[in-house]
């Protein structure tokens, strides 16, 4: 299984006249072929902004910096990174998005902008020009079926806002499929989705690892979903990765007292049974450069506040916490 | 205009946002302008109003340079120079006093009109907004009629049916203005209807004229300021067409659209005549513009459009 | 199930879009949607009815009908005895519950008025009670200590507050007057989940406090196992399951119900729950017979044409044809 | 809502905006005018002159009368006759209103072009200097009194460099065509006039250019905001992540979805443009509707005023009803609900 991703030290840094603030911090990681990883955070942790960095589509005042970017085999330059995945995204990365209502165009049939993603790939594998013109319906509809939207000889005709969420991110995942890619970017798919419809199309976005080998960076807040999902589990709080390792691992026995905190708030009792376990206090972007959870860690040494712990192997798992070594 | 003072008042930050807008050169020139344009207005238009009163006319023009009504013919149609900075017209009177003379009654009709636009369009448009139903299919209908209308073709009508001068322009313009802005209030008030703040309001056993009263006319005037601000830069340029055409303030007194008609006999041989009140208006619209939008940056919100 | 609140047969329809001219001339019939669709639940006093369902299933508008921000089509809402009054109407201003139902919002940021300050925003259900200013301060302040915000907040503004806090402060909002029921949309969904179980906790402890009974709305199965005393749940307008929490959550009969449960991810499972195909039908809409009947495993004939009624099980009510 | 309930509704809505129209200058003209006789028949008319007003408009009748009689003749673009053109003013306007409509016509053309040009150009570069240098245009262009771009066309264009005629619509020496459709340069081409069409197609450029010089901004502006929303929404994320080229990307998703806000500005644009129109024709000499209103005006011929002015509104409810169904058409969310 080869390496679609190597990322090493990657820093993002947002430019505002107030100030700069960091998005993501010394993150380092790797995704295999066929590897789900899942990216859990809570508003703020800066894990859009990760997913917007591998895509190259941060806006303009953003400064990003890495040791080494790797990605699919190339080196990128992330002085101008909008520019250097050009060449890569399609059929090298795609990316499925929050809100399905925004993530296709209002004004265009879905049937045309399924063809765009179909000229595309005809274009980056067989260099070949076509038109959206070109695309046989037929076999956009073949696509269609696979991700088992109803009625797919109507519904491709239809515009946006003329299917339900569940279906839109469907056609996302049907453009997936044309395009091949051999890295997927979900970031919260499936949370505007309903309950059920949740989990059917989960079910769909998983079968793209079966069906064409990607690899998945699933992005969610919501840590009992990662953990029915992905194969590997990053736990992201104020821009750093604090716990990486393999899923089961990492929810049977947490070791960073934040992914504790974070597994043990989920709701798991009846309130007859006694209160929830919180993790108290609110995330505040801190500025005096230590780590960033520590104002609300209930084993905060005076040392947790001065300096940021560094990444430590343990057992197979990445932790940073100065419990830990 | 009286209600923004009272708002903008108890608005904590109003000092913070002036040094904001100020760090922007672009408005920073604006706010210059407009600030020297209606305090000049002011002690100018005092001066005119004491001088009428007390019989002595001459008081209106002791800061000017010269005697904005004065011929002399001698002097006629010279070009700009550091005399005559702007020239002077076909009987010798300097421009540039003759503009500065003019200014009040652009100062006066801008505020005026803006805050009567404020005063009616928002007391209609937050009603018919707030109520809904039959009210407000009433009013959008009341409000597409007058837009629907020119601006300047439903002025020139009133006038004609009214007369002409400056009190029937003003009222003209108020009649042309008051639907943008009733338009404006209506879709703030619906977009604040939609708010979950007005449900908790109506729980609480507030009436819907107690609603409006507490969660609508601050931050309906909120985005409504920057607009209003852009907006007297809209009207000088208005009036000023309607004067243009003969239907302002009425011979001999100076005005800034009424002089560029009369400098049209010597264009473009004596082009200054002409230009140089033009000029003037666009600047202090150009003025207006650049602190409207500033404004609307920092207060946030989106472009409106009537 | 209980005497306090007692909603009976109640039934609330919206236009799909408004009425125009071209209508009337074209005779085109606009269709109704059904939002609730002859609604019947009971609770008593100081219990939690959390009403659980996905989007469109007519839960926020069975919560706005509660308190009376809606107006039942046709049915009766009553609060300890008294029918509930609809915000829009005259008699609404001299009602005994005018100012004591009292909701609190899923979106933090549109729910508390971004100009004015805590001060102003918590003490807006005391105004029209003409109390001394001192009075209302004194109420204030015990209103926000009990949410576990201080005197610190009185003179700050929403936008300096986190999501957390906001919904604190929406929270010490309802609960200033001391009211009979509050209905609770969504509270946390727009919550961090660190967030999401302090709001929880903080609930429950209001709850056990003042003997306040909540109408609790939620689409996630998890907080509704929580903070449930009984859970009516609800598709396409009905409620189709509707008993104590003990029951519903333990043995879930409805086959949604079940489809529902079994869809929540389970912590340290890697496997996706298996579940029922096909989405929400549109409510413009709405399938023949049963509602549910195009989604459910066990559908019948029957199913198709028939709509099930309301039975009996157990000290619970069942909608389906297969009991 | 299918297409045809929307168009339906929107043409009853401008039916009941016209009727609104003409019932409020009633309302201006019959009631509320101190004199009404006086208004209709010019301040320093004749005593006999008056009786007869009183009796052509029924002034000494109820009003409800005098409200039915109007809008049967307003209806029916009977707007009695100028006393100082001697002439139906029915007449007039069908002289005068298409040589402002050709005039508009033009303007309108290349508001657009410059407009949506320079608003998308700006977009593309945004906080770079060709979007301050659209900026600056654009605030000008919106500042600008419509006097001050007549005269400094007329003078930079016409006088100093003479490319092009100063005023008037033609040159005066050349045989006009013959009015058939009203419209100078369409009836010049019928009648293969060519030299005349050459010159009032020179006329032309100058009044025109001054009207979109005047009206661009509003749409530059929009133009460029609309454009930025939408390149930055998650749906040109989406196309740049499908890998879709981008000048595709540019102008097929973005720039449709920005010519929205666009056209419903048009009827904006095209009401402010006839009140540009008025001043413009004015200083050059172009005789349009605008000059025949002015003229009206300063000379009190009342029922001209009233005939122009209906007429006007009547066409801006047209180009509004037009941008509407310009906009349903673009947008599929109008077309089906």
């Amino acid at each position: 299984m080869g390496l679609t991703l190597d990322i090493e030290e990657l820093y993002v840094t947002y430019r505002t006249p107030e100030g700069n603030i960091p998005a993501v911090r010394d993150v380092s990681f790797t995704l295999s072929e066929g590897e789900i990883l899942g990216i859990v955070g809570e508003s703020g942790s800066g894990k859009s902004t990760l997913a917007l960095t591998l895509t190259g589509l941060l806006p303009q005042n953003v400064h990003v910096h890495a040791k080494r970017m790797n990605i699919l085999g190339n080196d990128i330059d992330t002085s101008n990174l909008r520019k250097a995945l050009d060449p890569l995204r399609g059929v090298g990365i795609f990316m499925v998005f929050q809100d399905p209502f925004a993530s296709l165009n209002p004004l265009i049939r879905i049937r045309d902008q399924m063809a765009e993603a179909y000229v595309t790939k005809v274009r980056q594998k067989h260099g070949i020009k076509l038109g959206v013109d070109d695309v046989d319906d037929e076999e956009l509809i073949e696509y269609l079926k696979r991700v088992n939207i109803s009625d797919p000889h109507i519904s491709i005709y239809k515009y946006p806002h003329q299917l339900s969420g569940g279906q839109i991110q469907r056609v996302m995942i049907a453009m997936a499929l044309i395009l091949e890619p051999r890295i997927l970017i979900a970031d919260e798919p499936t949370t505007a989705l309903d309950v059920i419809t949740q989990i059917q199309v989960l079910h769909e976005l998983k079968r793209l690892v079966d069906e064409i080998k990607t690899s998945i960076i699933f992005i969610t807040h919501d840590i009992a979903l990662a953990s029915v999902v992905s194969d590997r589990l990053a736990v992201m709080y104020g821009g750093y990765f604090m716990e990486v390792g393999d899923t089961l691992n990492v929810l049977k026995e947490p070791l960073h007292p934040y992914t504790v905190g974070l597994i043990s708030s989920i709701p798991n009792k009846r309130k007859s049974e006694g209160y929830l376990s919180e993790i108290k206090g609110l995330y505040v972007p801190s500025e005096t450069g230590g780590c960033p959870f520590a104002p609300r860690c209930s084993h905060a040494k005076d040392i947790c506040i001065k300096e940021i712990p560094i990444m430590r192997e343990i057992n197979g798992r990445h932790i940073r916490c100065f419990l830990y070594g | 205009m009286g209600l923004i003072v009272t708002y903008t008042k108890k608005y904590r930050k109003n000092i913070g946002i002036l040094i904001k807008l100020l760090r922007k050169p672009d408005v920073a020139f604006g706010l210059i302008i407009l600030i020297l344009f209606y305090s000049w207005s002011i002690i100018e238009g005092i001066l005119q109003v004491i001088g009428s009163f007390i019989g002595k006319p001459d008081l209106g023009w002791i800061l000017l340079p010269y005697n904005p009504f004065q011929p002399h013919l001698s002097q006629s149609l010279r070009l700009p120079s550091l005399t005559h900075i702007m020239g002077t017209d076909d009987l010798g009177r300097d421009i540039f006093s003759r503009i500065l003379y003019a200014a009040p009654s652009d100062a006066l009709i801008s505020l005026v009109v803006v805050g009567g636009g404020i005063l009616i369009g928002g007391f209609i448009g937050l009603f018919a907004g707030f109520y809904g139903g039959k009210v407000e299919e009433f009013n959008m209908w009341l409000t597409d009629l007058f837009l629907a209308f020119p601006a300047l073709i439903l002025a020139m009508v009133i006038e004609a049916t009214f007369g002409h001068g400056y009190i029937y322009a003003m009222i003209a313009m108020i009649i042309v203005w008051w639907p943008s802005y009733a338009r404006l209030f209506r879709a703030e008030a619906i977009r604040i209807k939609n708010m979950k703040y007005i449900d908790a309001a109506l729980l609480s056993g507030l009436s819907k004229v107690d609603i409006i009263r507490r969660h609508m006319i601050r931050p309906a005037l909120n985005t409504i300021l920057p607009y209003a601000t852009l907006d007297l830069g809209n009207v000088i340029l208005f009036y000023s067409m309607l004067s243009f055409l003969g239907l302002g303030q009425q011979p001999p007194y100076p005005e800034w659209g009424s002089m560029v008609a009369l400098g049209l006999e010597y264009f473009p041989k004596w082009w200054w005549y002409s230009l140089m009140p033009g000029l003037v208006i666009l600047i202090i619209a150009v003025a207006a513009a650049l602190v409207g939008d500033g404004l609307r940056d920092i207060l946030g919100g989106e472009e409106k459009w009537v | 199930m209980g005497d306090f609140l007692i909603i009976n047969n109640v039934t609330k329809t919206y236009l799909a879009r408004r009425r125009t001219i071209a209508d009337f001339i074209l005779r085109r019939k606009i269709p109704y949607i059904r939002a609730v669709n002859g609604v019947s639940l009971r609770l008593d006093r100081g219990k939690t009815l959390v009403l659980l369902g996905e989007s469109g299933s007519g839960k926020t508008t069975l919560g706005r009908l509660i308190v009376g921000l809606e107006k039942p089509d046709s049915g009766k809402i009553l609060v300890d005895g008294e029918e509930v009054p609809y915000v829009g109407d005259k008699s609404y201003m001299r009602s005994k519950l005018r100012g004591k139902l009292q909701m609190v919002f899923q979106d933090p940021s549109s729910s508390l008025d971004p100009f004015m300050t805590i001060k102003d925003i918590v003490s807006e259900p005391l105004i029209k009670l003409h109390m001394p200013k001192n009075e209302i301060l004194r109420m204030v302040i015990e209103a926000l200590e009990m949410v576990g915000l201080d005197k610190s907040f009185l003179n700050r503004r929403p936008i300096e507050l986190s999501g957390g806090q906001r919904q604190r402060i929406a929270i010490a909002r309802a609960i200033v007057t001391r009211p009979e029921l509050v209905v609770l949309d969504e509270p946390t969904s727009a919550l961090d989940v660190s967030i999401q179980s302090q709001i929880l906790n903080l609930l429950v402890k209001i709850q056990r406090e003042l003997g306040l009974t909540y109408v609790f709305i939620t689409h996630d199965a998890r907080v509704a196992r929580f903070i449930a005393d009984y859970v009516a749940v609800m598709y396409l307008g009905k409620v189709v399951e509707y008993g104590s929490a003990d029951d519903v959550f333990n043995e879930p009969l409805h086959p949604y119900t079940q489809a529902l449960l079994s869809s929540v991810p389970k912590v340290g499972v890697r496997e996706l729950p298996k579940t029922i195909s096909g989405e929400v039908p549109s409510a413009i809409n709405p399938p023949s017979g049963c509602a549910f009947w195009p989604r459910c495993p066990y559908a019948m004939n029957k199913c198709r044409n028939e709509e099930p009624q309301t039975k009996v099980i157990n000290n619970r009510e069942v909608r389906c044809h297969l009991y | 809502m299918s297409i045809w309930t929307y168009i339906i509704n929107r043409a009853i809505r401008a039916f009941f905006l016209i009727l609104g129209i003409i019932v409020l200058t009633f309302l201006l003209s019959h009631v509320l005018a101190p004199n009404p006789a006086y208004v209709w028949a010019g301040p320093h008319a004749a005593p006999s002159v008056v009786q007869a007003i009183i009796g052509e408009y029924h002034l000494n009748q109820p009003l409800y009368v005098q409200l039915y009689y109007y809008l049967i003749s307003s209806l029916t673009f009977n707007f009695g006759i100028s006393p100082f053109f001697k002439q139906p003013v029915s007449e007039l306007i069908a002289t005068y209103l298409p040589r402002t409509l050709q005039l508009i016509f033009v303007a309108m053309i290349l508001t657009g072009l410059i407009g949506i040009f320079s608003g998308a150009f700006a977009a593309e570069h945004k906080d770079e200097w060709g979007d301050y240098t659209v900026k600056a245009l654009y605030l000008i262009s919106w500042c600008m009194p419509p006097f001050l771009a007549a005269l400094l066309l007329q003078l930079f264009i016409a006088y100093k460099w003479g490319f092009l005629p100063p005023n008037l619509m033609a040159d005066p020496t050349l045989p006009s065509p013959k009015p058939i459709t009203g419209f100078p340069i369409i009836d010049a081409i019928i009648e293969s006039n060519w030299p005349y069409f050459i010159s009032s197609l020179r006329h032309l450029i100058l009044p025109a250019f001054a009207l979109a010089l005047i009206s661009f901004g509003i749409i530059t502006r929009i133009t460029r905001s609309s454009m930025l929303l939408s390149l930055n929404a998650d749906y040109i994320r989406s196309a740049i992540m499908r890998g879709v080229e981008k000048r595709r990307v540019i102008y097929t998703h973005a720039l449709k979805n920005s010519m929205i806000p666009v056209i419903t500005l048009l009827a904006l644009v095209f009401s402010w443009m006839i009140s540009g129109s008025v001043i413009i024709e004015t200083i050059f000499s172009y005789q349009g509707l605008g000059w025949l209103l002015t003229t009206a005006l300063y000379n009190y011929d009342y029922p001209t005023v009233i005939g122009c002015s209906i007429v006007i509104g009547i066409a801006v409810v047209l180009a509004n009803f037009v941008a509407d169904v310009l906009y349903a058409v673009i947008d599929p969310r109008i077309k089906l609900g």
